[in-house]
């Protein structure tokens, strides 16, 4: 197989993938028992503290239908949906904030997602792949467990337990961290960046406390198995320093499959962001998916999901395009 | 007559490289070998490292798909288009003996599974037979079963590998034994044993054998047939004994000059083996001319046709005649 | 076989856990939910080993039933999704072809699709007929894709083994070949897998109480949790509440995974390395 | 000098949690659309014709100079009064052009505002006209007694908010104007908010006196900031209240509030003595049954169900005892307890079921102060009554004998089985997470069922879910509600459509539209209509609720629990005077119009 | 001088111990390259990972050390104690498997200095390296290439490069041409002979191929389970071989031309496991006598620098 054709193979399978989870996204919320319309409506009775007469509800039920775009059979709607988001990735407006759309939200909540999120992934991934990696490689040495143990025992405890620990301890024991995150509006400036840097660095710091044990677990396995390898016994008989065998033997061969895991372990970015942002008020596409889900509001569903299929699905395509710059032994076939 | 082994225009490309500078290698380049004969035969397939041996052999043994041509082995066609040879049957008359025995057996798994997997599988031998057949088979190659058992690969010695794999390729007393430098890390002492297994095992039990070596005093011991490659393709094909004493191609003539001696030193004049061996496969040419000292143009531009010599030989070279008498092998 | 320290040590802590949850049930009948059933908040004593909690239930035998449902829960999914991730890996990385395409894609897709907000919308179908056989399949579908993708990767260069060779001529088939050549080269691996399934299992059962796809009200470690947080146990002083829950799962991830490297140490002792 | 998060001085700014947490609309201040609803908007910058008196329950005029003047005998036409000198924030002055554009507007825009005020209006008025410059007259269709209060102010909730017509007849299009920084009519304006929902920042204006409700305040001083703002779920909350980084919580759990209490000196609750908390609040918990759907149809089956409901120990292990508890489908507030409550005590303690049984426990409170007595609690009032009137038995043993009564049998384990011979298996629903009082409250609650042999099947639903299973048959067995919101003696606001032509069947996948019981009653049914052409302040009316409780309480059309425990510590560092049981001026709570009372009320300490 | 002191080399197993050099004392001359011959499994790579200090678990060393025959770094006598400290500098490792022995995801010229510690000037080194590698006659592009760039045969020359870029004092070759044809192995073989002569040092050079060992070696050293069986002079060993084991090695291979029947070593080697008694060659040798089957030969010195360990060295 040529480089064109595996490259066209890839992007093949890339939307197929972008397809698949876009229709399951478009299908499965439809199942659900809570009609937005109908929730908004009870809301809209609990709020006012007095009940609206039949015709009104009616009148109210008809005109929102029209204006939510959900009239017609679930097919046109189906037909509709599909080109709307592949071809101008719109995704109509919010039902429970009507009129502003769907993107609009998005558009403010992803940076900031993407911003701590992404960080602390990285991060973690950096730290639990290093800290599995010295444990993997001198399985023998005591300093080598006591790290690994230390990772293996921060891995199983809750994150949300984590959160708060370290919340007692550095917000309220120790207040040398903010409780809550307050962003000012306005310009970005330096001395914006820098308080969203304070604002945000408990939740990275729990994000990573918290994301890298799994790594250091996949880690140390590779490792492990590795430092059987032929090139690593050699390199070691040319008194390579440990160091420099880990780093450049060890490391660089058993990265390879982690990275495809950074790259895959985007979509729980999106999960992970739903505990996070609630426990620290932290603005969001987390924050944004539970909204939708508790207000019923599809449309804003859908965006926030399928943000996060297109995530997962490039972060993988672009890891699979890449991958044999990374090694170079890949060839096509 | 039966055909024992006939490739027709096999060809088989590998692409080499990354996104940049990929070039394309053809292992295999237009072989043709014909063998017919009654009795079993053994046929030795030498050259040049990376000239395409082991991708021959993995063409017959169908763990290689052909880009083109086909390979029939004993009457039945086993590569190419159209070859659904049925499994048992398969693997009851073609058994492999690959060329790195520390990569032939599982880290994972000890030894002797395969060899006992070989026993229940193709001989469908009950647990006591097949116990048989892996001490038989284990005794030919100077192993004791109770040596081998539950240890794992790198518990052994190379050569002590190698003769297992050997071992396991006997057990089913297949019709060809396709050994790919099945000797290369076992001691002359025992490797003479080995080779005269191969011969006892041709002569009682009709094993012909394709051997592939490195070794040409064994293949001249042991060889009805030779075929040398060079770069993929095949340089001179035929009659061992006449090619071994007789080399027509100047390739040949530099292996049998290169052959470590017990009584003849080596002169110590410099010496520059070729090295750009991925340009070489790109030739259109004779792949040899850059190292041949009878090289001219036509080398350059045309493939040699092989030509037939009376000593029942092809010679894929644009100036047989010349070489008749011996050439200074100076590249 | 000589067993290291780690493996012991593992596998102790695994037969302390297994055998304390599923015994000591035995010795009690008290339903363990019931709520009000003692005093509220009562400290640590003879009676009660770690004190009530808010809802006046005994926290030490809450504990003894969550870790027993935790467990069973935890284990019988983990096997079904590292089976499940193991065959369709692996027979995908072997085989290749159309056959590892589709199954890609399908994993892909599965992967790709953020988890919480569809299990939401299933919650809301399963509508409370929850038990722990759909939570189980629920959490087996949503477990299984990670683990089969990297599986497969590994099988794509386990396969150009020469053994993968050696063993097709000696006449095994492609099961045999999957389970028994690639298999043990993907193990150690699995086997991390599988025990941070059993983790991934315990501390999302929680988070699917809270959607409706468990029910907070059988005892697990992550209802134990659920409770302890919705009663703010923290900063309400009842710290038996959550540290008891908390050290539980943390020990039992221990013990999962000392006996797993503890093992593939003894195992690599075995085949003769370091 | 110590600075809010937002850059205000500390001390000149007070801080209440917000009520939702986040807004998905933080911009959007156009009330004729759906707007960001708890960030003070309705409170601190608007102004409406008549408000609530949150403290006696009572309307008064605000932005209209005097109660509505009716026209008619058939109370179908009313004349409105504008004060003069009121103004807008830009300087402009408020008159009847800006009643009569809103009116316009509202009726240009129904069908594509999503603001359920439109919908509201448009049904009620029928008619308008501006008479001059500070005088309009209004015709609604039907009578209208509730004039003030449906184009006021009830208790929190207004469907008529004024908007300034110098500035919205500028818009081209209404439904898609945001009005990010208003022009207001209260004495404050929006200073700056989180562009992502998460608070909200208000400043007073310079000219406040001359705005909607600067009367209110009477000693010249008004907080210069108000924030709203999240802090964080409950957990973390707690820690930020301690640390005094916010003023005035929302519903925060019992047992929170005395561990802060524990922590910090200046965290107070409303009441020094048991329960803490106000119980106010309009709305109740109840437990609302499908009463269509058998076996619910049998009121000795729901009459089961409540008393196999153990509501001390419900009310301890969720709520921390703190609750007080209402054997009536109303709240028992300061305001209806001597209308409705006390003049029923002795009917509810003669009350009988039809086998001879009384269920009514006079004693309830009594014994739940003693029961709390011996687990340790401290300041328990003298009076039980704190707790409430009384409650039911709890009876399990009778209420297996009226289960028995109509077929029902227990097997092997004591599982109560219906007369088929099949478990009988009762989905309760409660609310997720985002209620968690009453999640607590609601799986006590099955607790105690499950003790007495009834097989529940909890379902714990998000927001939108749990308003459809409230509005469908099809989806309702039974669940946790709040319901019942009455917080006046006007009792038609929640009362007004318990009417037989709105019951669905018992599995209509329809959204109900009124009759949130689905209970069939003629007496009622009649008892309702004739309420409404009453006046709803006259003893006759309220003669007519007292027969509607009844009529409740026999059918056992709904299981009301307690009144929400409305729990709001407040942290009085910063700030003072925040209405408490001993100084009741308003609920205190921060998202109903009692606002604007605290706001006027409360003093700076200095701190 | 190497001085062999009484080696005693064990593996650990599952199934228990095994002694794969059990008791060798010899001293190997400086500056010559010594070939070491065997049957396969005698424990000739043992040898050699004894010698180079290699000693990891399963391998250890059960009695005896080497002696180098240089003085270290602190001025004292370099035995297997402190040797690790001197690997690629003064004693070099050249493993056959020259395919798994290269780090598949850097570049060779990486490799070459990755040894070196905390290099100060990379750049220099670079270039010493790419100058000697030119020195050899190699193209210094390769360098530049990924492993799996160069054919087996480079990969080969290149591990030799490397293995004598410090000019290292001993040279520990197993192996190293096993896989390659006869034409790469004549370059290679000529390319370790230049090197030599060049440098001077020391080479032990394991091959099963007795024409190498004959074009190459000047001291030959044979091995038989675990033992050492013959030392001496190439020339020596093979035209007057003192052991019959060494006698069948060079006799029994065939060579072009002549037709004879060659017949192998008949019956097979002894296993280690096995309790031995005597002369380990003796169940396979023509001249085994009683003697040889109840005691042990010790390895003698039966004519100038030409030792044996046979019974009947002077009927071979
Ligand atoms: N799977 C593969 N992908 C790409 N190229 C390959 C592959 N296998 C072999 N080649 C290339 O094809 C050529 C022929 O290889 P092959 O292994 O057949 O040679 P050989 O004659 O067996 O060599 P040797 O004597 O070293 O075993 C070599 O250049 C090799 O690099
Ligand atoms: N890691 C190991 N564990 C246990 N036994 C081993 C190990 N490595 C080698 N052996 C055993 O030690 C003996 C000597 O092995 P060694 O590799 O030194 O032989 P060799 O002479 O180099 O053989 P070859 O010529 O085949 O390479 C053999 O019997 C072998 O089975
Ligand atoms: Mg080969
Ligand atoms: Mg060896």
């Amino acid at each position: 197989m040529g480089l064109i054709q595996y490259i066209v193979s890839r992007v093949g399978a890339y939307l197929i993938v972008l397809f698949v989870g876009v229709t399951i996204t478009f299908f499965l919320p439809r199942l659900m028992p809570s009609d937005p319309i109908e929730g908004y409506i009870a809301q809209m009775q609990n709020q006012a503290g007095q009940s609206m007469n039949p015709e009104t509800i009616e009148e109210l039920r008809t005109s929102m239908r029209k204006l939510y775009g959900l009239e017609g059979s679930i097919v046109d709607q189906y037909v509709d949906y599909i080109k709307r988001v592949f071809i101008s990735f719109d995704f109509g407006p919010s039902l429970a904030s009507y009129p502003k759309p769907v993107s609009e939200f998005i558009f403010t909540a992803l940076p900031w997602t993407l911003g701590l999120l992404g960080t602390a992934l990285v991060v973690s991934w950096l730290i639990g792949n290093i800290i599995g990696l010295v444990a993997g490689f001198y399985h023998n040495s005591r300093w080598a467990t006591l790290l690994e143990i230390f990772g293996v025992i921060l891995y199983p405890i809750p994150y949300y337990i984590l959160a708060l620990v370290l919340i007692l301890l550095f917000a309220y024991i120790w207040p040398i961290f903010p409780l809550s995150t307050t962003i000012l509006p306005g310009p970005i400036t330096w001395e914006k960046i820098n308080s969203i840097i304070y604002n945000s660095f408990l939740p990275a710091l729990t994000l990573v406390l918290a994301g890298f044990g799994w790594n250091i677990l996949g880690m140390k396995a590779l490792s492990f198995a590795n430092k059987e390898e032929g090139y690593v016994t050699f390199a070691r008989l040319k008194g390579t320093p440990s160091r420099t065998i880990m780093f450049s033997y060890v490391f660089r061969n058993s990265i390879l499959p982690q990275i495809t895991a950074l790259a895959l372990s985007i979509g729980g970015v999106f999960n992970g962001a739903l505990l996070t942002e609630i426990l620290f008020s932290y603005p969001g596409l987390g924050l944004l998916m539970r909204t939708a889900i508790g207000s019923g509001d599809f449309n804003l569903l859908y965006g926030t999901i399928i943000m996060s299929i297109v995530s997962v699905a490039t972060a993988a395509l672009i890891i699979d395009l890449v991958y044999p710059l990374l090694d170079p032994r890949i060839r096509f076939r | 007559m039966t055909t024992v082994l006939k490739t027709e225009g096999l060809n088989k490309s590998y692409r080499l490289g990354g996104f940049i500078n990929r070039v394309k290698i053809n292992a295999l380049d237009e072989v043709n070998l014909h063998i017919e004969s009654d009795a079993p035969v053994i046929i030795s397939l030498v050259g040049e490292s990376g000239s395409g041996k082991t991708t021959l052999a993995k063409v017959i043994l169908r763990l290689v798909e052909p880009s083109s041509g086909t390979a029939t082995i004993y009457d039945q066609q086993v590569a190419g288009k159209g070859a659904v040879p049925s499994k048992h049957t398969f693997l009851s008359s073609i058994q492999p003996i690959f060329q790195n025995p520390f990569e032939a057996f599982s880290a994972y798994r000890s030894v002797d599974k395969y060899l006992q997997r070989t026993a229940n599988r193709i001989n469908e031998a009950s647990a006591k037979e097949a116990e048989l057949n892996i001490e038989d088979a284990l005794a030919s190659v100077g192993l004791k079963y109770a040596d081998v058992k539950g240890k794992y690969r790198n518990q052994f010695s190379g050569g002590e590998l190698q003769r297992i794999s050997i071992a396991r390729a006997l057990i089913p007393r297949p019709k060809m034994i396709i050994a790919d430098e099945p000797v290369s890390m076992i001691d002359a002492s025992l490797r003479m044993n080995i080779i005269n297994l191969f011969l006892s095992l041709k002569e009682d039990y009709n094993t012909s054998f394709l051997y592939i070596t490195h070794d040409l005093a064994t293949a001249y011991y042991v060889s009805d047939y030779i075929a040398v490659m060079y770069r993929g393709t095949i340089v001179e094909f035929g009659n061992a004994k006449s090619i071994l004493t007789s080399p027509r191609h100047p390739y040949t003539q530099l292996l049998l000059d290169s052959i470590a001696l017990t009584d003849r030193k080596w002169e110590r004049k410099p010496f520059a083996a070729s090295d750009i061996e991925a340009k070489e496969f790109q030739f259109t040419g004779c792949r040899f001319r850059n190292r041949c000292p009878l090289a001219e143009d036509i080398c350059k531009h045309d493939r040699p046709q092989p030509i037939a010599l009376p000593d029942n030989r092809d010679v894929y070279c644009h100036f047989v005649e010349k070489t008749a008498q011996k050439l200074e092998t100076t590249p | 076989m000589k067993m290291n320290f780690r493996l012991k040590l593992g596998i102790f802590i695994l037969a302390f856990f297994t055998l304390g949850s599923l015994i000591l049930p035995l010795f009690n009948d008290v339903d363990p939910s019931q709520q009000g059933t003692y005093f509220k908040n009562l400290p640590i004593s003879g009676d009660h080993l770690l004190g009530t909690n808010t809802q006046g239930q005994d926290i030490f035998w809450y504990l003894v039933y969550s870790v027993r449902n935790s467990l069973i829960l935890g284990v019988g999914v983990s096997i079904f999704t590292t089976l499940i991730s193991a065959v369709l890996g692996l027979s995908a990385g072997y085989i290749g072809g159309w056959y590892d395409r589709i199954i890609m894609i399908l994993t892909d897709s599965v992967i790709a699709i953020p988890s919480f907000p569809i299990l939401i919308v299933l919650g809301t179908l399963v509508r409370g007929n929850t038990n722990f056989f759909i939570l189980g399949l629920i959490l087996v579908i949503f477990g299984w894709a990670w683990g089969a993708r990297t599986v497969r990767s590994m099988a794509l260069s386990i396969r150009e083994h020469e053994f993968i060779n050696t063993s097709r001529f000696s006449g095994s088939n492609t099961v045999e070949i999957i389970f028994q050549e690639i298999f043990p080269y993907v193990f150690a691996y699995m086997v991390v897998g599988f025990i941070n399934s059993i983790l991934f299992v315990i501390n999302t059962e929680a988070a699917l109480a809270v959607i409706g796809l468990s029910k907070v009200e059988i005892p697990t470690l992550g209802s134990i949790i659920f409770w302890a947080l919705n009663y703010n146990a923290m900063f309400i002083g009842q710290y038996m509440w959550i540290v008891a829950p908390v050290v539980a799962t943390v020990v039992l991830f221990l013990g999962l995974f000392l006996t797993s490297t503890g093992y593939n140490q003894m195992f690599a002792t075995r085949r003769g390395h370091a | 000098q110590e600075m809010t998060d937002v850059g205000t001085p500390r001390n000149e700014t007070l801080i209440f949690q917000t009520f939702d947490r986040q807004t998905q609309t933080p911009d959007q201040h156009n009330p004729l659309m759906n707007f960001a609803i708890w960030r003070g908007f309705r409170e601190l910058g608007w102004g409406f014709l008549w408000e609530t008196d949150t403290g006696t329950g009572e309307s008064y005029p605000e932005l209209a100079a005097e109660m509505p003047i009716p026209l008619n005998d058939e109370f179908t036409s009313f004349e409105v009064r504008l004060k003069q000198g009121v103004y807008w924030s830009d300087g402009e002055e408020f008159t009847a052009d800006d009643v009569i554009f809103t009116l316009d507007a509202y009726r240009e825009l129904q069908g594509t505002s999503t603001w359920f005020g439109v919908a509201r209006i448009n049904a009620y008025v029928s008619d308008y006209e501006k008479i001059d410059d500070y005088t309009v007259r209004i015709d609604t269709i039907n009578p209208a007694y509730d004039f003030s209060t449906v184009l006021g102010v009830y208790t929190w909730g207004s469907a008529f908010i004024i908007v300034p017509e110098h500035i919205f007849s500028q818009v081209d299009n209404l439904a898609e104007f945001r009005n990010t920084y208003p022009v207001t009519i209260g004495p404050y304006t929006v200073k700056e908010f989180d562009p992502n929902g998460f608070w909200q920042l208000w400043e007073l204006r310079e000219d406040w006196e001359r705005s909607a409700w600067g009367f209110l305040d009477e000693d010249g001083y008004m907080p210069q900031y108000i924030l709203y703002k999240d802090y964080g779920p409950e957990e973390t909350r707690s820690l930020s209240f301690v640390q005094n980084a916010y003023d005035v919580d929302t519903f925060m759990s019992p047992d929170s509030i005395k561990a802060a209490q524990a922590r910090n000196e200046y965290i107070t609750t409303f009441s020094p003595d048991m329960p803490y908390h106000n119980m106010d609040d309009a709305c109740g918990y109840g437990v609302l049954m499908n009463l269509q759907r058998a076996p619910l149809d049998l009121p000795e089956v729901r009459w089961a169900l409540a008393l196999s409901l153990d509501l001390a120990n419900v009310g301890i292990n969720s709520v921390n005892g703190e609750f007080v508890a209402s054997p009536l489908p109303m709240v028992d507030t300061q305001i209806l307890r001597p209308i409705y409550f006390e003049p029923l005590i002795s009917w509810l303690e003669e009350l009988t079921l039809a086998d001879g049984y009384q269920p009514y426990n006079a004693n309830w409170s009594a014994e739940f102060v003693d029961t709390l007595g011996q687990m340790g609690a401290q300041d328990l009032p003298e009076d039980p009554m704190n707790f409430g009137i009384g409650w039911w038995k709890y009876d399990p043993e009778e209420a297996g004998n009226l289960l028995s009564s109509v077929g029902f049998t227990q097997n092997a384990d004591g599982i109560w089985q219906l007369p088929s011979g099949e478990v009988w298996d009762l989905e309760f629903v409660i609310p997720g997470d985002w209620n968690k009082v009453m999640q607590r409250v609601g799986f006590s609650i099955a607790d105690s069922w499950r003790r007495a042999g009834i097989q529940v099947n909890v379902i714990q639903v998000d927001n939108a879910e749990f308003g459809v299973v409230q509005n469908t048959n099809a989806e309702r067995v039974t669940m946790l509600n709040w319901t019942n919101c009455i917080f006046t003696p006007n009792y038609l606001n929640s009362w007004n459509n318990v009417e037989l032509e709105y019951v669905n069947d018992a599995d209509a996948t329809d959204t109900n539209s009124g009759n949130q019981y689905q209970w069939s009653n003629a007496t009622v049914d009649q008892l309702v209509k004739d309420a409404k052409q009453i006046e709803t302040t006259t003893e006759e009316f309220r003669q007519i609720g007292r027969e509607i409780i009844q009529q409740f309480v026999t059918d056992m059309a709904y299981i009301n629990i307690m009144n929400i425990p409305t729990t709001i510590p407040t942290n009085e560092y910063y700030w003072t005077g925040f209405p408490k049981r001993d100084n009741y001026y308003a609920v205190p709570y921060s998202w109903w119009s009692s606002v604007k009372e605290i706001v006027a009320n409360i003093e700076p300490t200095g701190r | 001088m190497i001085k062999l002191n009484n080696l005693v080399a064990t593996y650990t197993t599952e199934r228990g111990q095994v002694n794969a050099v059990d008791g060798i004392n010899i001293a190997l001359p400086s500056g010559k390259i010594i070939g070491i011959a065997g049957e396969s499994g005698c424990g000739k790579s043992t040898l050699l990972k004894v010698i180079y200090g290699d000693l990891i678990y399963p391998l250890a060393l059960t009695s005896g050390n080497v002696e180098y025959g240089f003085t270290g770094d602190r001025g004292t006598e370099v035995t297997t104690r402190d040797i690790k400290e001197y690997w690629f500098r003064r004693i070099s490792y050249i493993p056959q498997a020259s395919m798994s022995s290269l780090n598949p995801v850097i570049r060779i010229r990486r490799q070459f200095v990755d040894f070196q510690g905390n290099v100060v000037d990379e750049a220099k080194i670079l270039a010493e390296v790419r100058e000697y590698v030119r020195s050899l006659d190699l193209p210094a592009e390769a360098i530049d290439a990924y492993p799996h760039q160069l054919s087996g045969g480079m990969r080969q020359r290149i591990m030799v490069a490397m293995g004598t870029f410090f000019k290292p004092d001993i040279i520990l070759a197993d192996e190293p041409t096993t896989a390659l044809d006869v034409v790469v192995q004549k370059s290679i073989l000529m390319l370790l002979m230049d090197i030599q002569e060049q440098m001077e040092n020391t080479i032990l050079f394991v091959s099963h191929d007795m024409g190498v060992h004959y074009q190459l070696t000047h001291k030959m050293l044979i091995m038989y389970a675990a033992k050492v069986v013959e030392f001496g002079d190439s020339e020596d060993v093979f035209s007057t071989s003192l052991h019959p084991y060494t006698k069948m090695l060079t006799d029994s291979l065939p060579t072009i031309g002549d037709d004879h029947i060659r017949e192998g070593v008949s019956g097979r080697p002894p296993s280690l496991w096995d309790e031995l008694v005597g002369c380990r060659f003796a169940a396979r040798c023509p001249l085994a006598t009683e003697i040889c089957r109840q005691q042990e030969p010790a390895l003698l010195e039966h004519k100038p620098g030409h030792f044996s360990a046979c019974h009947h060295a002077d009927q071979v």
